[in-house]
């Protein structure tokens, strides 16, 4: 039979938002995948070049849809670094627990919509009933239930409403007796096997030399999570163990995301535990001007000039729900960053597709890309 | 009421309805109006109108359930607005479709594009002129009617090609064939399984299978072949788990993608209506048609159109277990859905004529016991 | 083709297509949700109604918080006229310029009073004005059906925003406290000329213009052109909103830190 | 490997154009290069100093020349590098990360169509996030936004 090119996307229901993958097929074997990023480029590196550094958060939330607080934190991180400040400690265990519920939101989504490529609409269902209990809690500290816009460089917005933990621990109670139910659903189904094992393997050299990061990486028996290398905020005062998996195909990518929800229900008890015992400020003293809640027009540039803000740049490197993210602050004194920079996970996890979806099916393509976890919104920025 | 059926309906009406008609003309037209031919060809007419009804009514009535039960197995609550608990919704979304225009793609066949889906209705609808709904209630008991309804049945992967083919769409020409492949690959377990059941009642006609399971109903002695027949039905019908045809994750929706308002909705229609069928057929040949257990209280069975009732209630039921199976299992692949057919589905069911034919043979059951009246 | 590891975790040897624990699962949710899913009907039953939310959280099992968990939510701006000081600081604050500051009647022609003006077409609801407002005037509730006809009528004037105040839907109560040590804003005195400005302008009239001693002008020195006066700053009073370094003609004032 | 032993092994074998190394909190450092090692650099770090992962690839526009930075991660030493090198603005060209490391490609593609720095040996240096044929690149600090007609694709003659 002879080959043919499909375009998967950008309206598809593969793919998860709006990208384009060119498929290759000879009959409904793959032969080789060009993906086409760019539909949803919004610029939000050339916009941040004009923006304070708390507007930029705003910002952060519409990078990734669905883990906006990750991103803030990830943006936070970095420009704190750029900037010189140094947030308190209650701030910090408050990101933390932020971006771990985060993390099980995500990754929430994540089951739905992986599951749901399979064809089976119901996890789907349980997996978004389950999420708005978190983007509940979300909600009643951030007050938005998709853009957050919680975190402040120096600290977060606001403390903790009261009776917040007691109600987090009864959430993710909650949460734990459901992981079962949706492992019930997927790995004590054969079709599911069937239709996972063995599909999209990356192993572990190649995934380290096309960039794969995340998941897809740790699921090829790699021990790389940046919470344990390289702890940014307060993830050395915690206790979890990374998720790993062996056999670096599809299966492998669920069940590592399975056991990093259960470890950030562990995270985010621990966090709560001590945030239950530390009452204290939220918010760093000693900021600059422009970075105090109410941002005031500064007037003329000669204020800058007297005041002689430092310069400096900030390199985050953050475990995101999707893989590693990164940011890279040029603080040249100004109220705008000078340039912003985000490495997106996702963007080179969907790269390196040239390398380990040919050979498989057109059947095959949904699940291994649906275990990658597309989420355009930072692919494209 | 045992004598009352559905032609004997017909018919009345037909006499009543001509023979007010006539009234109105003078002779010569009066008496061609209440002649013998006349009534009759009218009441075939009727006939055939109610049963198109009936079962369009029933179709929308499945699609209106299988909404209701999803919701449940997904913790939320399925049509609710439009009509008592959503029940008039697919009227609506009826409307809306016809409604839209129906464009074809310019670069499509018009013959097969317009063809198929109307092609693909009318097969499954004349199916239900086959079926016997209750004593009575058929279009007539012929000998072969079993073996008529499944091939007619078996005409449906022709029209999809057809109709993928003729759209010009990789991705339906990609449904098309898979559709092709896979109900080519299922009629053999399905017809399979029916040979054992042919071997037990001894008849290919559905009356007198139903008439045969009056003592036990044959999916005990026969459970392989209701496993077989189940899954084959449900890849014939093109359901979760094995609506690979439409596997809407990477064929966007297989090989109606370029069909759109009217010709859509048919294509929909039809699979309800294949499903119907399917689940009738289950009913007719191993849960005992229209009868119940003779230990049932009478109350149960002997009010008017009781045949009917339970009919309907259990053909429901069989649906049901379609719609649970779609809320718990992911969808499957061309090469597994295929492998699954001709190495396991096949084996099952050969085991099975083997065990209809011991039963035959033997003339006793493994729970019942030995009844003298088995094996047509 | 990649290699395909046989072993993986979490299978064990089971017939082709076993499938009973799947099907298990869901039945049992399938009884769980017969008298009431979790579903809250939208028009017709509200999320941050308790009751409903109550009545799922009976049926389902669920923790879900009643009620409180609206306290924070950033929806509509409600906005009261009365105490509004015209400071500026929300459309300042605003990252999507979607505020912008109209003639409201209640001021004197000299000084009018000025009132923001959102259009919630751009708005992102990120709440930085309601966090900015340093009088709690504006602030956001939890009103959040928006859908209108007309893309005017996505703009709220202040009126509007003070009707949603009168409705008395439950406000957002976080007011985000400023630094301790927050810049002032200070005078670089040599360049003053005493022009008044600053204080004509300042909403919370905390400058008022000091006389000062004229020097006494040296021979051959010509003293400045000015009006010998000089703005005195009531920083308990100062909401830093700017104004005044703004209209101030010479730039001789400055945000910074008094040593 | 700490920066000292870092900085003192490229020094040997770069002699004069390792530029310097600067502390960079939480990394082993920031090295700045001369761009005509660039090839060898990257293929010495990989294979002697393993930096077996290049994280990240940007680019800045500092007006008068452009930065171009690596973000480089060692799986034997848990740490970071940056890797920094300037190009003149008036030809921004390196050579190609994508032999060493080839999860270089899309970054690279990236820092060409946003900062337009070219990377020579790259196997496919085309836009990927604006439209192919337009005619800037949007985070030069000589683009300016709210310009409606530069918000339209233009297409280039050639």
């Amino acid at each position: 039979m002879t080959e043919m090119w499909v375009n998967m996307g950008p309206q598809h229901p593969m793919t998860h938002g709006l990208w384009n993958l060119r498929v290759r097929i000879e009959g409904e074997i793959i032969k080789d995948v060009e993906p086409e990023m760019g539909y949803l480029h919004r610029g939000i590196e050339k916009i941040s070049e004009d923006r304070h550094y708390n507007e930029i958060i705003t910002l952060m939330d519409r990078t990734c849809y669905v883990a906006g607080l990750s991103w803030e934190h990830l943006f936070i991180v970095a420009a704190e670094q750029a900037l010189h400040v140094t947030p308190p400690e209650r701030a910090e265990y408050i990101r933390v627990m932020s971006a771990e519920l985060q993390r099980i939101a995500s990754h929430l989504m994540w089951y739905s919509a992986f599951v749901q490529d399979l064809g089976l609409m119901t996890p789907f269902l349980y997996g978004m009933r389950d999420r708005d209990l978190i983007l509940d809690l979300f909600q009643s500290y951030t007050g938005g239930r998709l853009t957050y816009e919680y975190m402040r460089v120096g600290g977060v917005r606001s403390d903790l409403p009261l009776g917040f933990t007691q109600r987090c621990r009864q959430v993710v109670d909650w949460l734990m007796d459901r992981f079962v139910e949706y492992d019930q659903l997927c790995l004590s189904s054969t079709i599911f096997h069937e239709r996972c094992d063995g599909l999209g393997v990356l192993l572990e050299p190649e995934a380290v030399a096309y960039g794969v990061t995340g998941p897809m990486l740790r699921s090829a028996g790699s021990r790389r999570d940046l919470r344990k290398d390289r702890p940014y905020s307060v993830y050395d005062q915690v206790q979890f163990d990374v998720a790993t998996a062996t056999t670096a195909d599809v299966t492998g990518r669920y069940l590592v995301r399975m056991e990093e929800m259960r470890q950030s229900v562990r995270i985010v008890r621990q966090c709560l535990d001590w945030l239950d015992d530390h009452p204290g400020p939220v918010m760093a003293d000693h900021l600059p001007r422009w970075l105090g809640a109410p941002y005031a027009p500064m007037g003329n540039e000669s204020y800058l000039l007297k005041r002689n803000y430092p310069t400096g740049v900030g390199l985050s490197m953050i475990e995101e729900p999707h893989g590693e993210a990164g940011a890279y602050v040029v603080n040249d004194g100004g109220e705008h960053p000078y340039r912003v920079k985000f490495r997106s996970p996702v963007l080179i996890n969907i790269w390196a597709a040239k390398r380990y979806l040919p050979g498989y099916r057109v059947a095959d393509i949904p699940p291994i890309m649906g275990s990658v976890d597309v989420c355009v919104g930072e692919c494209d920025r | 009421m045992s004598n009352v059926s559905l032609y004997s309906v017909a018919y009345t009406l037909s006499s009543v309805l001509l023979g007010a008609l006539a009234h109105l003309f003078p002779a010569p037209i009066h008496g061609w109006l209440i002649s013998g031919t006349v009534v009759t060809a009218l009441a075939a007419v009727i006939f055939a109108a109610i049963l198109l009804l009936a079962s369009m009514l029933n179709t929308i009535l499945l699609i209106w359930y299988e909404r209701k039960l999803l919701g449940r197995f997904m913790d939320r609550r399925g049509a609710m607005h439009v009509g008592y608990a959503g029940l008039l919704q697919n009227f609506a979304d009826g409307l809306k479709l016809f409604r839209k225009d129906t464009v074809r793609p310019g670069q499509a066949d018009p013959l097969g594009f317009w063809l198929s889906p109307t092609a693909y209705m009318v097969t499954s609808l004349v199916i239900f002129g086959l079926l016997p709904i209750s004593t009575g209630w058929n279009g007539g008991s012929l000998p072969l009617t079993l073996l008529l309804a499944l091939v007619i049945f078996s005409f449906a992967p022709l029209f999809i090609f057809l109709g993928a083919w003729a759209s010009n769409n990789k991705y339906s020409l990609i449904g098309g064939m898979r559709s092709a492949a896979q109900m080519i690959a299922y009629e053999v377990p399905i017809l399979l399984a029916v040979v054992a059941v042919v071997v037990l009642a001894g008849t290919f006609d559905l009356n007198t299978i139903v008439l045969e399971q009056r003592n036990y109903w044959f999916w005990a002695p026969l459970f392989l072949a209701l496993i077989v027949f189940l899954t084959g039905m449900l890849a014939e019908m093109e359901r979760i788990p094995f609506d690979l045809p439409e596997a809407e994750a990477e064929l966007v929706e297989g090989w109606n993608t370029e069909y759109g308002g009217m010709l859509f909705a048919f294509f929909m229609l039809a699979d309800y209506l294949r499903a119907l069928v399917g689940s009738i057929l289950v009913v007719l040949l191993f849960l005992g048609g229209w009868t119940l257990p003779s230990y049932v209280p009478a109350a149960l069975t002997s009010f008017p159109l009781a045949g009917i009732v339970w009919f309907m209630v259990k053909t429901y039921l069989v649906f049901g277990l379609f719609v649970w199976v779609r809320a718990s299992l992911p969808r499957i692949r061309t090469d597994q859905l295929l492998r699954l057919g001709w190495m396991r589905m096949v084996p099952l069911a050969l085991l099975s004529v083997l065990l209809a034919a011991l039963v035959v043979l033997s003339h006793c059951l493994p729970l019942i016991g030995c009844v003298p009246s088995m094996g047509g | 083709m990649s290699a395909t590891p046989e072993e993986s975790p979490g299978r064990e040897e089971k017939p082709f297509l076993w499938v009973t624990r799947p099907l298990a699962t869901a039945a049992k949710q399938f009884v769980k949700s017969l008298w009431r899913p979790s579903t809250v009907v939208y028009p017709f039953e509200r999320l941050e109604d308790p009751k409903f939310r109550g009545e799922v959280a009976v049926a389902s099992g669920k923790p879900i918080g009643v009620g409180e968990i609206w306290d924070n939510y950033r929806g509509v701006h409600a906005l009261n006229i009365n105490t509004c000081i015209s400071c500026n600081l929300c459309a300042f604050s605003c990252p999507d310029v979607c505020i912008e500051m109209v003639t409201v009647p209640g001021g004197d022609p000299k000084h009018p009073k000025k009132c923001p003006q959102i259009d919630y077409g751009k708005c992102s609801f990120c709440g930085f004005c309601s966090d900015a407002c340093p009088e709690g005037c504006l602030s956001m509730t939890t009103r959040y059906e928006l859908s209108v006809h007309k893309r005017e009528e996505m703009v709220y004037s202040p009126a509007r925003m003070f009707e949603v105040y009168k409705s008395k839907l439950p406000m957002n109560p976080i007011r985000v406290e400023r630094p301790a040590n927050e810049d002032q804003i200070l005078l670089d005195p040599p360049i003053c000329i005493g022009c008044n400005a600053c204080s004509r302008d300042c909403p919370t009239q905390c400058i008022t213009m000091l006389d000062i001693a004229k020097p006494t002008a040296k021979p051959g020195e010509k003293l400045p052109k000015r009006i010998w006066k000089e703005p005195v700053i009531n920083d308990s009073d100062c909401v830093r909103c700017g104004t005044c370094i703004s209209v101030c003609p010479k730039d001789c004032l400055f945000w910074g830190t008094r040593q | 490997m700490d920066q000292e032993q870092l900085s003192a092994g490229l020094s040997a074998r770069f002699p004069g154009k390792i530029l310097g190394v600067d502390t960079f909190p939480g990394t082993n450092g920031r090295v700045r290069f001369d761009a005509t090692v660039a090839s060898d650099l990257f293929r010495s770090l990989r294979d002697d100093f393993h930096f077996t992962h290049l994280t990240m690839v940007g680019a800045t526009d500092w007006i008068d020349h452009r930065e171009v930075f690596y973000v480089l991660w060692s799986d034997a030493d848990r740490r970071y590098l940056i890797l920094s090198t300037d190009l003149p603005a008036e030809s921004p060209v390196i050579a190609s990360a994508v032999p060493i490391w080839p999860s270089a490609n899309a970054h690279e593609r990236e820092a060409w169509d946003l900062v337009g720095v070219k990377f020579e040996g790259h196997p496919d240096l085309r836009r990927i996030f604006m439209p192919e044929g337009y005619a800037y690149h949007p985070l030069l600090r000589s683009f300016k936004i709210h310009e409606p007609e530069d918000l339209e694709v233009k297409v280039r003659s050639d």
